[in-house]
């Protein structure tokens, strides 16, 4: 499909989601910042209580929604806040990759990382690593990809491009 | 037990008891090694020290040499080789640049280097893979009595191998105890001998050989074990200007592997000891008979 | 008063949808009598010319089941959008690509080399393709062209309401029906089904564990199912508790586990991602060896958490390779 | 700007210049417009210093003059002002979690420099914020009571300072000490830098205050097992060991020790790091608290063959306090608060071999050293070679696994102090000459660098350069028989041979052995090199990430007595604060199950509080809120959708998520 | 007794020296030095340096270009490694060494008097030649080259040599030593860049 293929600009540069538990690396990233280390700009970071929290629809709607990756931190094994979410991340993890892998995502779309809280210089490596790795691999731009595969059509799709796209089915909320 | 052999320039040269006794030696513990086929000089200290590019290709062309030849574990006995090769292993890896320029200049004899092949010490590969027990099966004439200064030198223990410990590595004192010998506490195991200054600037290097010979003679040993080619010709050669300078410090040093074969009961000059300019006294006679002792 | 028109069409689907309707139709024959079927293709003689001659808007609703996967569906599609006040996507298919958009885990070109090509049944020496300009005897055929993937109703034309199901319940299909004729007309964009998972309604509810934990995941052939206890308390992946009820728990009652027709409920946006979520923190494994061994039993995860709802989920395809190599 | 009229949601934006920190990187007008125009914006400002008192006068005036009903602040981290803007917005009239904060200072000015890149990136996370916002609902804290009573973990000066303020203060404490005494480290010192008074005049009368005070219920010999629970209410298990002598009957006679099978003392003695002996049946040094004698199971010659005259028992006699039947027991306490205090091990000098420690008898530590020149130590107080006589001339080595990237990186921050105290303590015993080696005298500390002056009045030589090796050969007359220091004198430019007696390692300090697991157990972090992380150095510096666990003393860092000791009074008034107030006030950020609810169950052993339950009536999970912690792990796995969790809801991190990408 | 000026200029510094070898693979550390002396105080030679190595690593700090690289210090280093095996801050002071010889040989400006630099390009000489190293010879080409009269000095020791069967005057020569050439010097054929010896 060679429509699909994207040559990224020279200088593009991968915007990543990252969902950082509160507890460990949100405050690894914070003290990435107290340190003064330096950084790729294109991460943007959701803080969730912990990575128990994350919802693989958060994944897939930030890829959705257009980030070229994702990145999961949560605490240690053993050093959950709350003693096992980590846990529960992982094993998500362990099968969303295999999921997304069957819908032809590469691994490095998705990365979970341990990162304590003391950690602020993984928080550095990994981001910069994810960069690199992103960069290699080139944009994914769903939301490009899915405007272009709408091409076919004869008329608009509805809902397309905006926002109202996040919802797969246009539904009523619940009252 | 099959291994690629760089020799070095040194056990063609000075060094050459080095070879004869590594070879039998090795040969008798059922260890093959193949010499590395057209290998160059590995650039030793001096070549680094005029143009590290060319001291980098230098060493990474035997590298190469070696994974084209099979990729087994490439022995090198001479201390500064191993460290050379090492040390160029290790930058190559770390270092994308360097690695990108060596690569270029492999690929102009149709090289290629993937940085898999290993670099090995004799000694190395002598207590960990053969093994002491191996090895104490060989012995059929005990070292008995014999007092060894072990002296490993600078360049086999840092900064790159891991085989043993940097500032008291104790390999070869397991293996002396294992050919029946007395391990003196010799605490300049890993002093710098001056081998890269003994001829140039004699008054520096020729005090650290005497150190080392002063120290060896006062914990009263009979002999001192050395690794590396360069360390025995400084620990042997000097003895003279030594004598002249502060005192005479008569004791002999001898290749490790020439005490292995002493105790497997080859003779002194099949094992190249009659090159020594102090020569090892000789063993005293047996006690026993040979043959009981070579059983366990 | 005139009878309101209504229209019933079948876009990429097995029939099993018009197989519910025709059973409808014979179930509410007072029904048939207050409206006016203008257009039914499996059952009766009419033409795209006579929807084309309605004035826009003519028609009270059109049923539309199946996902749209060629040029002709959609045209028709568009073409009842237009003449509709009332646009239902009835069934799986239409509410989110159902079984054909399994298709989307393939490029259009691997489905069309592998059916005109591949196939072991295939006999086609010249390698020939439909493709909209064929050519027969001479005679241009003007086919549909396939599109590159398959798509819900809503992701091509604006949708009133969606009846869920494979197929939709006779009774649920009924509840709809009376409820549009009566002008009963719920929030659009709306699902008519209940909103709560089927496990609320499933005769196996009772049998539930507190501690719902799994060691491993099995297949329903792969073990002797219990017919009272619950299926995922076995360890077979029942999406029941990921899926709307409203089917009258048919699969579990015949034994066989939840497959997730219905769809999500409104509070989800991805019904496979949720089950997966659910599964997977429920999963007693801490290793990463233990984690993968685990979930060995689940071999096609694409396929179990997206049976019906991979063109209508978040990620909606199989995607190409990004860059160039 | 065309924030009216959005559903009736105003939002105010704010964008924190932070001085220079966030400004001098991000373009904080630039933000501010680009976030204006989006819609339910009302007022969009950048402002120099948005947590200073007229900065949050902004908020508040803005929120009553525009009628806000939202409010975004873009500054730095919601770790540490989250609470003072929610706080401000809460004294405007609004519900204070109409409020959502942006970090745009550690998350981005401060690491990024690329200017146009941060921007994009601030713009990006603050609308973000603002349709995160807009689906925020009012909530309401709750309230949990606080159990008064407190757990001090490790009895050293931190922990028995925090206990005995605690005590002082009237609040219940229990102290765990996993030695048969407390005293920690300080109890084994001669004298302490830079007053010189002696350590045991000082610790001896806190240890009685301990063991008589009526508030504190102290256990030796006893470990922490197991912490359930949360701040307020915790539930500790601790493990107790067998002492095999019964603490209440025994009345610290000793006469068991006289009368032992065992003559002499034979055993390395653990309170004199191995320079003394002991018996099997010992007390661990003769101000020990609790005096009661402990028996060595791996000693006495009863508990290993059963085969024993037990003359010890005979000597007890009626007060029949020896109980060889002693078995491990395991007790349970209720506490609100913890204070972890469980200080630091040394390094180990033979890591070291360069020194020659193990190799060499002559070369000690500096804690073997504080043995030896106390008093009551092994030899009396007599400092002697191994030989016995009298060393003539002593070096200090610095540094000692400290500053060093292959042992420890970090200063120890008082070898520099003990070092010059000891030696002080040397040249006053024995006359004899002291070299002290050193990277860089460190004695910042007050009445320190007085402390540096007094020691070059006495004589002590001081050679700036880091000890190379020590040896014994010789190679000088005058090197014969002694140990020599090999050091470049990098103040005069050129490398020296000293031979010396003794040579003293000023080993450094090293996070415990166990410091991983006691973290884990208290839930805390720790920091790369394995030290207790305090939640932020300068705002929270004895307070963890857990609420209600605090830390105190060594355990943190390497520091003097004074300081542990302001740190264990800090813990204690921590404590004391939540304590008086009587309640814990819990963010809301609880879960809270949907009628929509299937019933399905899978929720319910997901949460690590057991706050999940099935209500058989409605057929329905229930979650206790005054249980929930909010993980939001429910939440994230609830098949149908059912949980919500209050702030972190799916409608909040789907927008957010849109927010982040949708320019 | 002479008196020297020993003061330094900010004209006498080169600045971006410091730069320059902290870019040569695996000296980027030297700016972490604590001038601790662990180098110098382990340092075999320090005890004939003009300036120990500590000093050197804070010369080359400093950007004293000049007083480095004329110094006898770098060219008195014998590779020992134990200064970087032990330095605290694991600052590699051996290719350090190296990397200053290097620049000192470039720009000419090595110690004129002094043998080792002479060895070092006469051994790199014979190696870029023959591709191997022949001691004897090498020894020989030095003695001739720096000081003939050191030469009759050492008759002992090569008689000695002779003796034990160690001196060896046959060149050692690889096969493919236009390979190696062409390898080091980037050119093919030709003499590849060896300088024209001076007979
Ligand atoms: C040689 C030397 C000399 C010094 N001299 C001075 C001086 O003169 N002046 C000065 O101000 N400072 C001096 N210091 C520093 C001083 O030792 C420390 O500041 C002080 O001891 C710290 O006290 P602490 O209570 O934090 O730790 P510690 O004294 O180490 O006490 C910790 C206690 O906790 C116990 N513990 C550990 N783990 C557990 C567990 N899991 N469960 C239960 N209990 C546990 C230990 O057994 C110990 O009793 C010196 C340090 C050294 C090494
Ligand atoms: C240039 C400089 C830079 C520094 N940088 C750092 C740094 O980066 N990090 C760091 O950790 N530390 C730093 N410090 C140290 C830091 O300033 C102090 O640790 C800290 O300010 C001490 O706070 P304080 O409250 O004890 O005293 P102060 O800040 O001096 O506050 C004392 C207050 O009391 C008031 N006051 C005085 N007398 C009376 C009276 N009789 N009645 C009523 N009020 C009175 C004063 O007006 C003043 O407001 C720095 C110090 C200096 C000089
Ligand atoms: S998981 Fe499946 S079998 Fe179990 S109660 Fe739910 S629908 Fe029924
Ligand atoms: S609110 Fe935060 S960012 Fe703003 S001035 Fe205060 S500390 Fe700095
Ligand atoms: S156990 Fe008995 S004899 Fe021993 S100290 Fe206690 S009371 Fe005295
Ligand atoms: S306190 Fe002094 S001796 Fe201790 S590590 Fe720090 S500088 Fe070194
Ligand atoms: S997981 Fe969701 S649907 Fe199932 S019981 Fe819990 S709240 Fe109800
Ligand atoms: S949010 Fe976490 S703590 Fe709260 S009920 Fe859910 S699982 Fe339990
Ligand atoms: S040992 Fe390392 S840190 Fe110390 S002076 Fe030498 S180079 Fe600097
Ligand atoms: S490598 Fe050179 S500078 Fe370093 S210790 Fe050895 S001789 Fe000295």
């Amino acid at each position: 499909m060679p429509s699909e293929i994207i040559t990224p600009p020279a200088s593009w540069s991968p915007r990543i989601v990252a969902f950082f538990c509160n507890w460990c690396t949100y405050t690894a990233a914070d003290l990435a910042g107290v340190s003064r280390m330096k950084y790729a700009p294109g991460v943007r970071v959701i803080r969730l209580m912990c990575s128990g929290r994350l919802d693989p629809q958060f994944v897939f709607d930030a890829l959705r929604q257009g980030a070229d990756g994702v990145l999961i931190g949560g605490c240690h094994p053993g050093d959950c806040h709350y003693s096992e979410g980590n846990y529960r991340m992982l094993r998500r993890f362990r099968l969303l990759r295999r999921l997304l892998a069957d819908l032809g995502y590469e691994d490095a779309r998705v990365r979970l990382e341990w990162i304590s809280a003391a950690e602020g210089d993984r928080v550095r490596v990994v981001v910069n690593e994810m960069t690199e790795q992103l960069r290699a691999l080139g944009p994914l731009d769903l939301p490009g990809r899915i405007s272009e595969w709408n091409r076919e059509l004869a008329g608009n799709a509805p809902g397309a491009p905006s926002s109202a796209a996040a919802s797969p089915v246009p539904e009523v909320s619940h009252a | 037990m099959n291994y690629s052999y760089f020799p070095g320039c040194s056990l063609k040269g000075l060094g050459r008891a080095y070879e004869e006794s590594l070879i039998p030696v090795m040969r008798h513990l059922g260890v093959e090694m193949t010499e590395l086929p057209d290998w160059n000089c590995c650039g030793a200290t001096a070549y680094m020290s005029v143009d590290e590019r060319q001291a980098s290709i230098l060493a990474a062309r035997n590298l190469a040499i070696a994974e084209k030849a099979g990729g087994q574990d490439l022995l090198t006995p001479c201390s500064a080789c191993y460290l050379v090769l090492n040390k160029t292993k290790h930058y190559l890896r770390e270092t994308p640049a360097m690695r990108a320029e060596v690569q270029q200049a492999l690929s102009r004899a149709h090289l290629d280097y993937s940085g898999n092949t290993k670099v090995r010490h004799p000694l190395d590969v002598l207590v960990n893979d053969v093994g002491l027990d191996a090895i104490r099966e060989k012995v059929v004439r005990p070292l008995t009595g014999l007092k060894v200064a072990p002296y490993y030198g600078c360049q086999l223990v840092r900064p790159y191998s891991t085989f043993d410990d940097a500032w008291n590595p104790t390999s070869m004192d397991r293996l002396m105890t294992t050919l029946g010998a007395e391990v003196v506490h010799y605490p300049l195991k890993t002093k710098c001998c001056g081998a890269s200054l003994t001829g140039t600037v004699p008054e520096a290097g020729l005090r650290l050989t005497y150190i080392l010979l002063l120290e060896a003679v006062r914990r009263k040993a009979d002999v001192i074990s050395t690794v590396c080619p360069l360390c025995q010709f400084n620990l042997d050669a000097y003895h003279g200007q030594i004598e002249r300078r502060w005192g005479k410090v008569r004791v002999a040093t001898v290749y490790f592997t020439q005490l292995m074969g002493l105790a497997f009961g080859m003779s002194p000059r099949e094992l190249g000891l009659n090159r020594n300019f102090i020569p090892m006294a000789p063993l005293p006679p047996l006690h026993a008979q040979p043959s009981e002792s070579s059983t366990p | 008063m005139p009878k309101p028109k209504i229209a019933f069409y079948w876009c990429a689907s097995c029939g099993g949808c018009e197989e519910t309707v025709v059973d409808l139709a014979e179930d509410i024959l007072g029904l048939v009598a207050k409206v006016d079927i203008v257009f039914w293709p499996v059952a009766m003689d009419f033409k795209k010319d006579d929807i084309e001659r309605l004035p826009d808007g003519a028609l009270a609703a059109s049923f539309i089941n199946g996902a749209v996967r060629t040029s002709e569906q959609e045209e028709m599609a568009r073409l009842l959008r237009r003449k509709s006040a009332v646009v239902v996507a009835y069934g799986s298919c239409a509410h989110l690509g159902g079984i054909p958009a399994l298709a989307n885990q393939f490029s259009r070109e691997t489905i069309l080399r592998f059916v005109y090509e591949d196939a072991p049944t295939m006999d086609n020496p010249g390698r020939t393709r439909p493709s909209p300009d064929s050519y027969d005897s001479g005679n241009r055929l003007d086919l549909p062209k396939l599109h590159s993937q398959v798509r819900p109703l809503a992701q091509v034309i604006d949708v009133d309401y969606t009846i869920p199901g494979c197929p939709p319940t006779p009774a649920l299909t009924r509840e709809a029906v009376t409820a549009l004729l009566e002008g009963r007309l719920p929030a659009k964009g709306s699902v008519l089904a209940p909103d709560t998972a089927l496990c609320e309604s499933c005769p196996r509810k009772a049998s539930k564990p507190a501690d719902l934990t799994f060691t491993r995941f099995r297949r329903p052939h792969q073990l002797l199912v219990d017919p009272a206890t619950c299926l995922l308390a076995q360890g077979v992946v029942c999406m029941g508790p990921a899926t709307r009820g409203g089917c009258g728990a048919l699969c579990v009652s015949g034994n066989m586990p939840c497959t997730g027709c219905f769809g999500p409920t409104s509070r989800v946006k991805d019904q496979g991602a949720k089950m997966l979520s659910s599964l997977c923190a429920n999963l007693s494994a801490r290793e990463t060896d233990e984690i993968d061994a685990a979930f060995e039993g689940i071999p096609d995860p694409v396929g179990t958490f997206y049976r019906y709802g991979l063109a209508g989920s978040l990620l909606r395809r199989r995607i190409e390779h990004s860059t160039t190599p | 700007m065309n924030g009216t009229n959005h559903n009736g949601i105003r939002i105010g934006y704010y964008i924190c210049h932070c001085g220079h920190n966030i400004a001098g990187v991000i373009d904080c007008g630039e933000v501010a417009r680009r976030i204006g125009v989006l819609p339910g914006v009302v007022v969009s400002r950048d402002y120099k210093y948005m947590c200073s008192e007229p900065g949050q006068e902004l908020l508040r005036q803005d929120i009553r003059a525009h009628d806000l009903n939202r409010i975004v602040v873009a500054s730095c981290s919601p770790l540490l002002h989250e609470h003072t803007f929610r706080t401000a917005v809460e004294d405007a009239g609004l519900n204070p979690y109409h409020f959502q904060m942006v970090n745009i200072r550690e998350h981005a000015s401060w690491v990024h420099t690329d200017h146009a890149a941060a921007t994009e990136k601030a713009v990006d996370l603050s609308r973000a914020a603002v349709m995160r916002v807009r689906h925020h609902r009012a909530l309401t804290t709750t309230r949990v009571p606080i159990n008064p009573a407190v757990l001090v973990v490790g009895g050293g000066i931190a922990g028995i300072h925090a206990a005995l303020t605690l005590a002082n203060a009237g609040k219940q404490v229990f102290l765990v000490e996993r030695e048969p005494s407390i005293g920690g480290h300080m109890a084994k010192f001669d004298k302490t830098f830079p007053t010189l008074d002696c350590a045991a005049c000082i610790l001896t009368p806190k240890m009685s205050s301990v063991r008589a005070h009526k508030g504190i219920t102290l256990w030796t010999y006893s470990e922490v097992a197991k912490v359930e629970g949360y701040v307020g209410n915790y539930t500790v298990t601790v493990r107790r060991r067998p002492r095999y002598v019964n603490e209440a009957l025994c009345i610290g006679c000793q006469e068991c020790i006289s009368a032992c099978v065992y003559r002499e003392p034979k055993f390395p003695d653990e309170f004199n790091v191995g320079l003394g002996k002991r018996k099997p049946v010992y007390i661990p040094f003769p101000q020990a608290v609790p005096q009661v004698v402990v028996i060595d199971p791996d000693r006495c010659l009863e508990l290993k063959t059963g085969r024993c005259k037990k003359t010890c028992v005979d000597a007890c006699a009626d007060r029949n306090a020896i109980d060889f039947t002693q078995k491990e027991s395991l007790e349970q306490i209720q506490v609100g608060n913890i204070i972890v205090a469980t200080g630091f091990r040394l390094f180990d000098a033979k890591r070291i071999p360069q020194y020659g420690y193990g190799m060499y008898p002559n070369v000690v530590t500096s804690l073997e050293l504080e043995r030896l020149v106390t008093s009551s130590g092994p030899t009396g107080g007599e400092i002697r070679l191994r030989d016995g006589s009298a060393p003539r001339s002593v070096g200090f080595i610095l540094c000692v696994g400290s500053r060093d990237l292959k042992t420890n990186r970090w200063c120890s921050r008082t070898c520099c102090m003990h070092s010059m105290k000891l030696a002080q303590l040397v040249r006053e015993h024995t006359g004899a000459d002291v070299t002290v080696f050193y990277l860089d005298i460190r004695a910042p500390g007050k009445g320190c660098e007085e402390f540096y002056d007094r020691s070059l009045k006495e004589g002590i030589q001081f050679v700036r350069g880091r000890v190379a090796e020590v040896t014994d050969w010789a190679l000088a007359p005058e090197e014969e028989g002694k140990l020599v220091i090999r050091v470049e004198d990098t103040l005069a430019g050129f490398v020296r041979r000293i031979p010396v007696d003794m040579i003293v390692l000023a080993v450094g300090m090293e996070p415990q052995s166990d410091a991983q697991s006691v973290r884990r157990l208290f839930n805390m972090s720790c920091g790369t090199e394995g030290w207790f992380l305090e939640k932020h150095p300068k705002l929270a510096p004895v307070s963890t990430f857990t609420d209600g666990v605090f830390i105190a003393g060594c355990c943190q860092g390497p520091k003097d007595i004074p300081d542990s000791i302001a740190q264990a009074g800090a813990a204690a008034a921590e404590a004391m604060a939540l304590i008086d107030r009587g309640y814990i006030e819990q963010e809301p950020n609880t879960a809270h199950v949907l009628d929509d609810c299937c019933g399905c169950k899978s929720c319910i052993p997901l949460c690590p509080y057991t706050a999940i339950s099935f209500d058989a009536g409605s057929q329905k999970a229930v979650i206790n809120e005054a249980l929930c912690k909010g993980c939001g792990t429910c939440a994230g796995s609830c098949p149908s959708g059912s949980i919500t969790q209050n702030l972190f809801d799916d409608d909040e991190v789907f927008s957010e998520i849109e927010g982040l990408l949708h320019a | 007794m002479k008196i020297t000026r020993t003061i330094k200029y900010e004209s006498d510094r080169v600045k971006g020296f410091c730069d320059e070898i902290m870019r040569i693979p695996g000296c980027d550390q030297l700016q972490a030095c604590i001038q601790c002396g662990t180098c110098s105080g382990i340092c075999p030679l320090s005890i004939y340096m003009d300036y120990t190595p500590r000093r050197v690593i804070a010369l080359v700090r400093s950007d004293f270009k000049n007083e480095v690289l004329r110094s006898h210090t770098v060219w008195l280093c014998a590779s020992c490694y134990a200064c970087t095996v032990e330095c605290p801050r694991q600052i590699r002071i051996t290719d350090i060494m190296y990397g200053l010889k290097q620049r000192a040989i470039k720009e000419g400006i090595y110690p004129r008097n002094f043998p080792i630099p002479v060895l070092a390009k006469e051994f790199s000489k014979m190696v870029l030649r023959k591709g191997r190293i022949t001691e004897t010879l090498l020894v020989m080409r030095l003695f001739l080259k720096a000081n003939w009269r050191a030469v009759l000095g050492s008759w002992r020791l090569g008689f000695g040599l002779m003796r034990t069967g160690r001196f060896v005057l046959r060149s050692e020569r690889i096969e493919r030593q236009s390979e190696l050439r062409s390898m080091l010097t980037g050119k093919n054929g030709g003499n590849g860049g060896i300088p024209k010896e001076k007979s």
